[in-house]
C-alpha cells in the first residue's frame, strides 16, 4: 500500500537541502521535478498551460516542459478527467487539475465511474495512475462554488486514494508521493494555504503514508487536515496557556485513513474533536470519531466531538466565517469534552 | 436573409447591414447610448472599487457592452426570462434590475446576488460555467406547457460551449422545440485559453445547423445588430418555431477578472488589433452622422451614468453583512430539525465569542 | 419541516381502505395520485413515457395523464435534472427518474451545484419542488452501475432532502408526501423490493417525517433502510430463536436523521448494529453510529457496530451476495456487540 | 465523393455505391460472411442461453452485425484500439477476444468481461451510456504524444449521442487533432426512445461539421459499405487528419435486452419497415449473384459457427464465480490496510457461515 518511504523519482533532479517556500512553490517544484523524472507524466487542465494556472501551480512548467506535456485543454471537467482514463490506458501519468473544488462535480461520473473502477473492472490490467489536483476548501473570500471540501464524497468512492497537505514540506513530498503511485489519487490543495511559507527539506521526505502527529500532547487530540491543521495548532497555542495540552494530529490520508494513528493518539488522550469545514452531516467527521469510537470505546472520556462547516451550501465571504470552524468554535468544542462528565 | 434555416448566418458584420437601424427609432438608439454609457461606466468603476477595497472582486464586461445591452434590449419584460453568467451586469442594467441588489455579489454579500429573480426576470448569477444553459431549456418548455408566450434567453460564453451540459440543452431545446435563444458572447476568450484552443470548428453558431437549428453570427460591438439579430431569435422562438443560436463576436478588452493578469498570455498588441470597433464610440459617430444626437446628449448621458454610479457605489458602501443566521435560513422553504440544532448552537457559540 | 401528517393532495382521489400492492404497484399509484391532484407535476426521464420505466413505475401514466405531463427525454441525465430546475422555476413541480442509481453520476453537478442551492442562492424566491426518483440499491444481478447506494452523498449535499421507503404502504405515502413538498427531496426506491407485496393503507399513511420502528425490541437496535429493512427483519427473527430481542428501526429519512428516535431507541437497547449495502467507509453508517454514540454515549454497552458493503466497487452478479451484508453477517456484528467486554 | 469534406457525406445507401466492392478480395468477403454468421449465431444463441437460465441476461445485436463486423474488420491490430459499449460482441468476435472471456460478463462472472483489454485491443465493456468514449480521445491522444500510428475506434449509439460526454470527446479530439473515429450504431432506438425523439437534427454525423470534422453516413447493413467508410475514416485519422464521424445506419431487430419488452413501444410492423434487408442475407445474394461462394460454403460458415457457440456455451456452462477475495484483489495495484483488515473480516466471516 501506502509505503513509508519518500518518493524515489528524484536520480534526474538535484536539491538543496532545506529550502523556504510557500505551498504554491512547493507544489510548483514537485510537479517540475515529476515531469523531469518522469516522461510519461502529464499536467493539464483549464489555464494550466500559458498562464500557469489561476493559483499558479504549473507556473513556468509549460515553457520548460513543452505544451506537448504541459496543455491547456478546453473548458469541461468530464472531458480532463475521461481523457485522463484514456491517456493512463495509453500508458500515460496524468496530473490533471480541476480548477476549482466545485467544478469537480462536472467530472464526478468520469471519477467514479471509470477513474476509480478501470483497475477493477479490468482485473487490473488497467491501471489508473491518475493524480487529480483539486484546489480545495474555503477561505479565501470566493465567489459561489470556489470554497467546497469534497473529502467525504472523494473517501466513500471505492478505488479512490485522498490525500491533502497541510504545509509546503508535505505538499512537495505527498505531490510527488502520489503522482508515482499505480492508482487514483485525489490531491487536495487547501487554496487558503498556497501562500503561506514553510521549510521544505528537499531531500528527505520523512514518512508520506498515514497521519503526522504535528503537535504532541497529552489532554485531547485534535484531528484536522488541510486548512484545518494551522488553525489547531493555533487553538492548541491558545489552550496551553490554560494549561490544556492538545495533540494536533493532521490525519494527511483521507482515505485509506490512518486508523491506527487515531488509536494511539486518542488511546493516550483519552478525548478527541475533529474539525473540517465541510457540512456536518455524512462529513468524513463521522468517519473519523466512528473509527475513534470503535477503537477507543474503554478509554474514551467523552463522545468525540465534531467542529465543522454546518448543513447550509458554503456561505458568500461575507459569512464565511461564520461558516468555517473558527478558533473560538473549536475551543468550545474542546471544553464541551474537556467538561463532559458520565450523566 | 433568411435567418430560419438551419446553419450560421451572419448579419451585421458588412457595415451595410450593420449600420441600417431596421427597426429602431432615434429614441431608442439613444437610450441604447445610454445604457451602454451607464454599463461602461458602472462596469471600469467596479474595477476601481476593487482597487480601492470597497469590494473583493469583479469580472468585468469592459468591450462586451453592445452584446449585453443590445441582446437584453430585445427582451419583452412581460415574459421574457433571461438566464445570466457572473458577467452580465450590462444584462442586468438593461433589464432594469436593481444594480446595488446585483453587485452586492461581488461584494461577497450573497452568492448569486440580492434582487428577486421572479420580479426582476433575471436568473440569479451563475458561477458554474454552463450551469443554467438547461434552466434556460427547461423554463422555456415551461412555457410552452403553460401555453405563454415567453422566451428564455440564455447567456454563455466561447469557453462555456465546451461543456457537455450545452449540448444537452442543444439537443432537448431542439428535441422539444422550445422557446429558448441560446446567446454566446464569443469573446475570444475562455480566462487565459483562446476561442482557436476551445471551439473546434471556430464558432459556436456553426454547431446549430446538426441540431437543426437556425444561428445567427453577429457582429457583437454593433448594438443594433446584436438587437435586431436578438429580436429575430426571440420571435423565432415565440412564434413556435423552435430554439435558435446568437453567437455575438466580440472581445473581452480587460482582465477574466480583478484577479487576473492578462499580460500572462496575451500582449497590448493583441488586444488592440482583436478588439475591433468600441461599441459606444462606434455608436455615437453613427448617432452624430445620422443627426440622432448631439454632444450634448452624450454629456448629459455621461453625467446620468456618473451620478448612478455613485448612488449604487453608496448602496455598496452601506451594505453591511447578511445577519449569520440567514446561512441557516434559506436552506429550505421547510427547516429541519438538524439544522434548526445547528443554528442553535451556531447563535450560542456566536454570543459566547 | 417534514411535517407529521400524511399528504394533503388527496381531494381528487377516491381511496378502497386498505390495498394488497407491490412496492411497485404502490409507487405507480402514487405517482397516478399526485398527477392528478396536482396540475403542476410533471412525471419524466429515460423510457418513462411509453414504456412505463424499466421499472414499470410509470405505466399506463403517459397514456392516462397525456404525453405532455409524462414524458420520455432524451437520454442525458445532467439535462434531465438541468430542465428540472427550469421547470421548478417556471412554477412546475417536476418528478423526473433516473434510470439506475449509477446514471445519477452524470447528473451530480446540477444537483448539487443548481437543485439543492436555488432556494438559498435566490434567498428563497426560487424554490425548487423537485423529487428525484433513484432506483437504488443491489440485489437484481444487474450490470455494473445498476447497484450503486448513493445516500452517503447526498446525505452530505446541503440542501438535499433523502428519503427510502422499505415497504409498499411507505413507499405509496412517501412519495406522496415527498412530492408534495417544497424542497428537493432524492427519493431512493430499493429496487429489489419493487415486486413484493405488502397492504398499502390508502387514507392513512400513519406518520411520514422521520424514523419508524418496525419491530420493537429491548436487547439491541438494528438500524437499516431500504432493502436492508426486510434483511434485519429476518435477522431480528432467527435472533429470537436465541433469546435476542431485537429492534428494527427503519430510518426512512437519510436526511434529515431522526436523531431523536436513534435516541430514545439505542437509550433503551444500549447497543447498536447499522447495516447498510454503501462501501464501508464515509459511509452513513458512520454518521448514524456518531449520533447515537453522541446522544447515548453513558448507557452504550459496546461500540456501535457497522455491517455493510465493503471499500470495493459493486460486483458483478455472481459475487453480490458476498458484498451485500447477509444474514450471517449482520448475525456476526450482532453478537460482536452482545459479546463485548469493556477490557 | 470526396468524403474529407467537413460535414455528412451519405456513402452505401445507394445500390450503386454499396453493391460494389472497393478494395476486397473475395476470400475477405468469405470471412465477413463467416464472421457475421458466427456473430448471428452466438447472439441468438444467448438470447436462449438467458431464456434457458445459463446467463441471467444479455443486449443482442441482432441487425447489427454488418456494422460491428465491417468496422472492427477495418482495425488495424498491431495499433489500434477499439471501445465498446455493452453491446458489441461482434466487435469483440471479429477483433478475435476470447469469446468466453467476453460473454463472462453477461454470466455476471466479471463486470467489463475477463479478457486482457490491452492484449485484445478492446477496452472493457462498458455499461455507462457514453462513458468510454472521452476514453478513445484520451487514448488517440497519447498515440499522438507517443508517435504511434494507432487509431482509436469509438463505438456508441444513437441514445448515447445525447450525453454531454459526446460533445465534449468530439471538441476535444478535433480541437487537439486526436486519431480518433467516432462509429455511432444508429439503430433507431436507445430501449424505448426513437432516434427522432433522441437526436435532433436527425442524425449524429450531421453535428460533425460544426466541429470542422469530416463525416460519413454510411448503411448500416451493408458489411461492404460500413468495412470502407471505418477504413477510410481510420486512414483519415491515421495520416494526421485528425477525428471523423462515422454512423452506421441500423436497426435494433431484437429487444434492448433480455429484460425488454419491445412490443411495449414498437409493432412488429415497425420492426419489419425499418430493419431494412438482412445484413447477412444481402451479403450471401450478393456472393452468389457474383459468384463468391457456393451454397457449400454458407453451410459450412454455419456448421463453423454452430460448433463455435458450443464451445463458447460449454466454457460459459464451466465457468464459476469468481472467488470473492477477488473483490478486493483488483481494487488497487497497491492495496490499503483499511482494504486489507475489511478482506480479513470477510474471510473470517465466510468461513464461519
Ligand atoms: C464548471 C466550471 N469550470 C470552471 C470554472 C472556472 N472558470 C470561471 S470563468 C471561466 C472561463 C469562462 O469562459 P467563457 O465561457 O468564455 O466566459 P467569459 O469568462 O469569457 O465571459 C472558467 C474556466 C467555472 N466557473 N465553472
Ligand atoms: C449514463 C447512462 N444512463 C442510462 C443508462 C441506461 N441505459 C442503458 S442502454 C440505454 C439506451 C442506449 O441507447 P443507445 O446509445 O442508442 O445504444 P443501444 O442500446 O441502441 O445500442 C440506456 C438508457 C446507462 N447505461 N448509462
Ligand atoms: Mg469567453
Ligand atoms: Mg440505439
Amino acid at each position: 500500500m501506502l509505503e513509508s518511504t519518500t518518493a524515489t523519482l528524484d536520480a534526474a533532479v538535484e536539491y538543496a537541502e532545506v529550502e523556504h517556500l510557500s505551498m504554491q512553490q512547493a507544489l510548483n517544484r514537485a510537479l517540475d521535478d515529476v515531469l523531469t523524472a518522469d516522461p510519461k507524466t502529464l499536467v493539464f487542465g483549464e489555464d494550466c498551460g500559458r498562464l500557469g494556472g489561476v493559483f499558479r501551480i504549473t507556473d513556468g512548467l509549460q515553457a520548460k516542459h513543452g505544451d506537448a506535456r504541459v496543455f491547456d485543454t478546453p473548458l469541461a471537467e468530464s472531458g480532463i478527467l475521461g481523457m485522463s482514463v484514456g491517456l493512463a490506458m495509453a500508458g500515460f501519468h496524468p496530473i490533471p487539475e480541476v480548477q476549482f473544488d466545485g467544478f469537480a462535480y462536472p467530472a464526478i461520473n468520469q471519477i467514479v465511474c471509470q477513474i476509480a473502477r478501470m483497475n477493477y473492472r479490468s482485473r487490473g490490467k488497467l491501471p489508473m495512475p491518475v493524480t487529480l489536483r483539486v484546489p480545495s476548501f474555503g477561505g479565501i473570500r470566493a465567489p459561489e462554488h470556489h470554497g467546497e471540501s469534497l473529502e467525504a464524497l472523494f473517501a466513500h468512492v471505492p478505488g479512490l486514494k485522498v490525500v491533502s497537505p497541510s504545509d509546503a514540506h508535505d505538499a512537495y513530498h505527498l505531490l510527488k508521493y502520489a503522482a508515482s503511485r499505480p492508482d487514483p489519487v485525489i490531491f487536495m490543495e487547501p487554496k487558503s494555504r498556497y501562500w503561506q511559507k514553510g521549510p521544505v527539506d528537499m531531500r528527505d521526505g520523512g514518512t508520506l503514508s498515514g497521519a503526522r502527529i504535528v503537535r504532541p500532547g497529552r489532554h485531547l487530540t485534535l484531528v484536522a487536515w488541510g486548512a484545518m491543521v494551522a488553525r489547531c495548532l493555533q487553538v492548541a497555542e491558545l489552550a496551553a496557556e490554560d494549561g490544556i495540552d492538545v495533540e494536533v494530529l493532521d490525519l494527511r490520508w483521507l482515505k485509506p485513513i490512518d486508523a491506527e494513528a487515531l488509536a494511539r493518539s486518542v488511546g493516550k488522550t483519552r478525548r478527541a474533536v475533529v474539525v473540517h469545514e465541510a457540512p456536518l452531516t455524512s462529513g468524513l467527521g463521522a468517519e473519523v470519531a466512528q473509527l475513534i469510537t470503535q477503537q477507543c470505546f474503554d478509554t474514551l472520556k467523552a463522545p468525540v466531538e465534531r467542529v465543522t462547516g454546518f448543513d447550509v451550501p458554503y456561505p458568500s465571504g461575507d459569512l464565511e466565517d461564520e461558516y468555517i470552524p473558527n478558533i473560538d468554535r473549536i475551543l468550545l468544542g474542546i471544553q464541551r469534552v474537556l467538561e463532559y462528565r458520565r450523566g | 436573409m433568411d435567418i430560419l434555416q438551419p446553419g450560421p448566418v451572419t448579419v451585421g458584420t458588412a457595415p451595410s447591414a450593420s449600420e441600417t437601424t431596421p427597426g429602431l427609432a432615434p429614441e431608442q438608439l439613444r437610450e441604447l447610448y445610454s445604457l451602454m454609457a451607464s454599463v461602461r461606466f458602472l462596469d471600469t468603476s467596479a474595477v476601481a472599487w476593487q482597487r480601492q477595497g470597497i469590494i473583493p472582486g469583479y469580472a468585468p464586461e469592459l468591450g462586451q457592452e453592445a452584446a449585453q445591452v443590445g441582446s437584453a434590449y430585445a427582451l419583452d419584460l412581460d415574459c421574457d426570462f433571461a438566464f445570466p453568467t457572473y458577467r452580465e451586469m450590462g444584462v442586468a442594467r438593461t433589464i432594469g434590475v436593481d444594480m446595488v441588489a446585483y453587485m452586492s455579489t461581488h461584494k461577497a454579500t450573497w452568492h448569486g446576488g440580492m434582487y428577486d429573480p421572479q420580479e426582476s426576470r433575471l436568473a440569479p448569477i451563475q458561477a458554474v460555467v454552463a450551469g443554467s444553459v438547461l434552466h434556460a431549456v427547461g423554463w422555456a418548455h415551461g412555457q410552452t406547457l403553460q401555453g405563454t408566450p415567453g422566451v428564455a434567453l440564455s447567456y454563455f460564453g466561447d469557453g462555456a460551449s465546451s461543456q457537455g451540459d450545452v449540448h444537452e440543452a442543444m439537443n432537448f431545446a431542439a428535441v422539444m422545440n422550445a422557446p429558448v435563444v441560446f446567446f454566446i458572447q464569443n469573446n475570444g476568450w475562455a480566462i487565459s485559453v483562446p476561442t482557436e484552443k476551445q471551439v473546434a470548428g471556430g464558432s459556436v453558431s456553426a454547431r446549430a445547423a446538426g441540431y437543426g437549428m437556425p444561428a445567427i453570427q453577429v457582429d457583437g460591438n454593433d448594438v443594433v445588430a446584436v438587437y435586431e439579430a436578438t429580436r429575430r431569435a426571440l420571435d423565432h422562438a415565440r412564434t413556435g418555431h423552435g430554439p435558435m443560436v446568437v453567437e455575438a463576436m466580440t472581445y473581452r478588452r480587460g482582465p477574466h477578472s480583478t484577479a487576473d493578469d492578462p499580460g500572462r498570455y496575451r500582449s497590448l498588441d493583441d488586444e488592440r488589433i482583436d478588439a475591433g470597433k468600441d461599441p459606444l464610440e462606434r455608436l455615437r459617430k453613427r448617432m452624430l452622422a445620422d443627426g440622432i444626437a448631439d454632444d450634448d446628449f452624450f454629456a448629459a448621458a455621461h453625467e446620468t451614468a456618473r451620478s448612478e454610479e455613485e448612488a449604487i457605489r453608496a448602496g455598496i458602501e452601506a451594505l453591511g453583512p447578511r445577519p449569520g443566521s440567514e446561512m441557516f435560513e434559506f436552506v429550505f422553504q421547510e427547516t429541519t430539525p438538524s439544522l434548526e440544532t445547528q443554528a442553535n448552537r451556531w447563535r450560542e457559540e456566536s454570543d459566547h465569542a
